[in-house]
């Protein structure tokens, strides 16, 4: 299946464009989709930690995706 | 009239305009936080910031603290508004502003809401130097 | 520019004029206290407020609070404004405000300053009621 | 020696008036103000608490008053 995901702050530097295209077997969890990630993209290797935000919750490793989802990469966060 | 007033902007931000929301005839006591941009951070001289933002969650989260803190403290209205986009030194970041029948109550949910929304609400700022850029707690 | 302004006076205070004077480019974090006049108080409706104040000498006693705090805290600029004479409901009877670089300082001074304000300066609330009128804190 | 005393607040209430002339032996001290003071005007009795200023500063009893010091009732105050 595939998945539309923002991606904000850092992620976006990384990524070089503020949405990703990224194929995943049904069933996926957020921890499958943050393994692809960082296969793809070196640069999340350097961050201190990022998460992952579903329908604009904070998601654990255990989430199990579902098309239709809103999904985004949420690097630490740093506003105020 | 509602009690709470949640906003990302990408223009100025008025702490005058936040100060006329929170007035209330019950309140007597009134903490207005200003988040503005200095020119010097981590020994380096910035230039300018950019404020990177998932709006719809952002809103979310604040509205989260918000609720959070009329439950915890007897506070009569809040307001939270926060800066997008490319902003200069000395503008306006982020403004929280307070009001509530006695001044213990402002100040404590006031300090609190900035500390949630720094800790919580996901917005990203980017420092742009002389010789580059950053964006800030991403990296070690 | 001095990094101090204290004033009593006989007019309307402004929150935007004092973030103004606060505002630094050193400074990240900016607090505002704002005391005004509310409805209610001891349970009784409130009409209109008379400040009386005993001038040269709360501005000293000012002055040696916004002192103490300089060296008490990492402030870059502090403001206290106080109003005297007659006001009315929703009128600003006080005004602090302070920026740092830091908010954790900012927030600090800012509370130590009213408190100070509230337990030292010379100013005096008579507030008048539909049937008659009361000192603050005077008679038991 | 005659002082010349500021009233603040409610002393200004009690004393009907701004400013309150006052008749003190020279060399007498914040305590013997405050006694005649309480013996003109029984409303002070009736205070919490006052103290008196002298030359913008709070004077603890055992303050000599001077000719030409600054003199004033302060009552328990209320600004902010």
């Amino acid at each position: 299946m595939e998945y539309s995901i923002w991606c904000f702050g850092i992620a976006r530097d990384i990524v070089g464009a503020p949405r990703l295209l990224i194929q995943l077997d049904t069933s996926s969890s957020v921890a499958d989709l943050k393994e692809k990630i960082n296969r793809m993209y070196e640069g999340f290797g350097q961050l201190k930690t990022y998460r992952i935000a579903v329908n604009q919750n904070i998601a654990d490793d255990q989430t199990i995706l579902s098309a239709g989802d809103e999904i985004a990469i949420i690097p630490p966060v740093s506003g105020g | 009239m509602t009690n709470k007033s949640i906003y990302i902007k990408n223009e100025s931000l008025s702490v005058d305009a936040a100060y006329q929301y929170i007035l209330d005839e019950r309140s007597g006591g009134n903490c207005i936080f200003v988040g503005s941009i200095r020119d010097l951070n981590m020994k380096k001289t910035v230039r300018s910031i950019d404020f990177d933002c998932y709006d719809a969650m952002a809103l979310k989260e604040m509205h989260k603290i918000a609720d959070e803190l009329f439950s915890a403290y007897e506070i009569t209205r809040i307001l939270m508004h926060h800066r997008k986009g490319l902003v200069k030194i000395k503008d306006i970041a982020v403004i929280i502003a307070v009001s509530a029948i006695h001044r213990d109550a402002a100040f404590a949910a006031c300090r609190t809401a900035i500390d949630a929304l720094k800790k919580r609400v996901p917005i990203w700022k980017k420092e742009f130097y002389q010789d580059g850029h950053y964006w800030i707690n991403s990296t070690p």
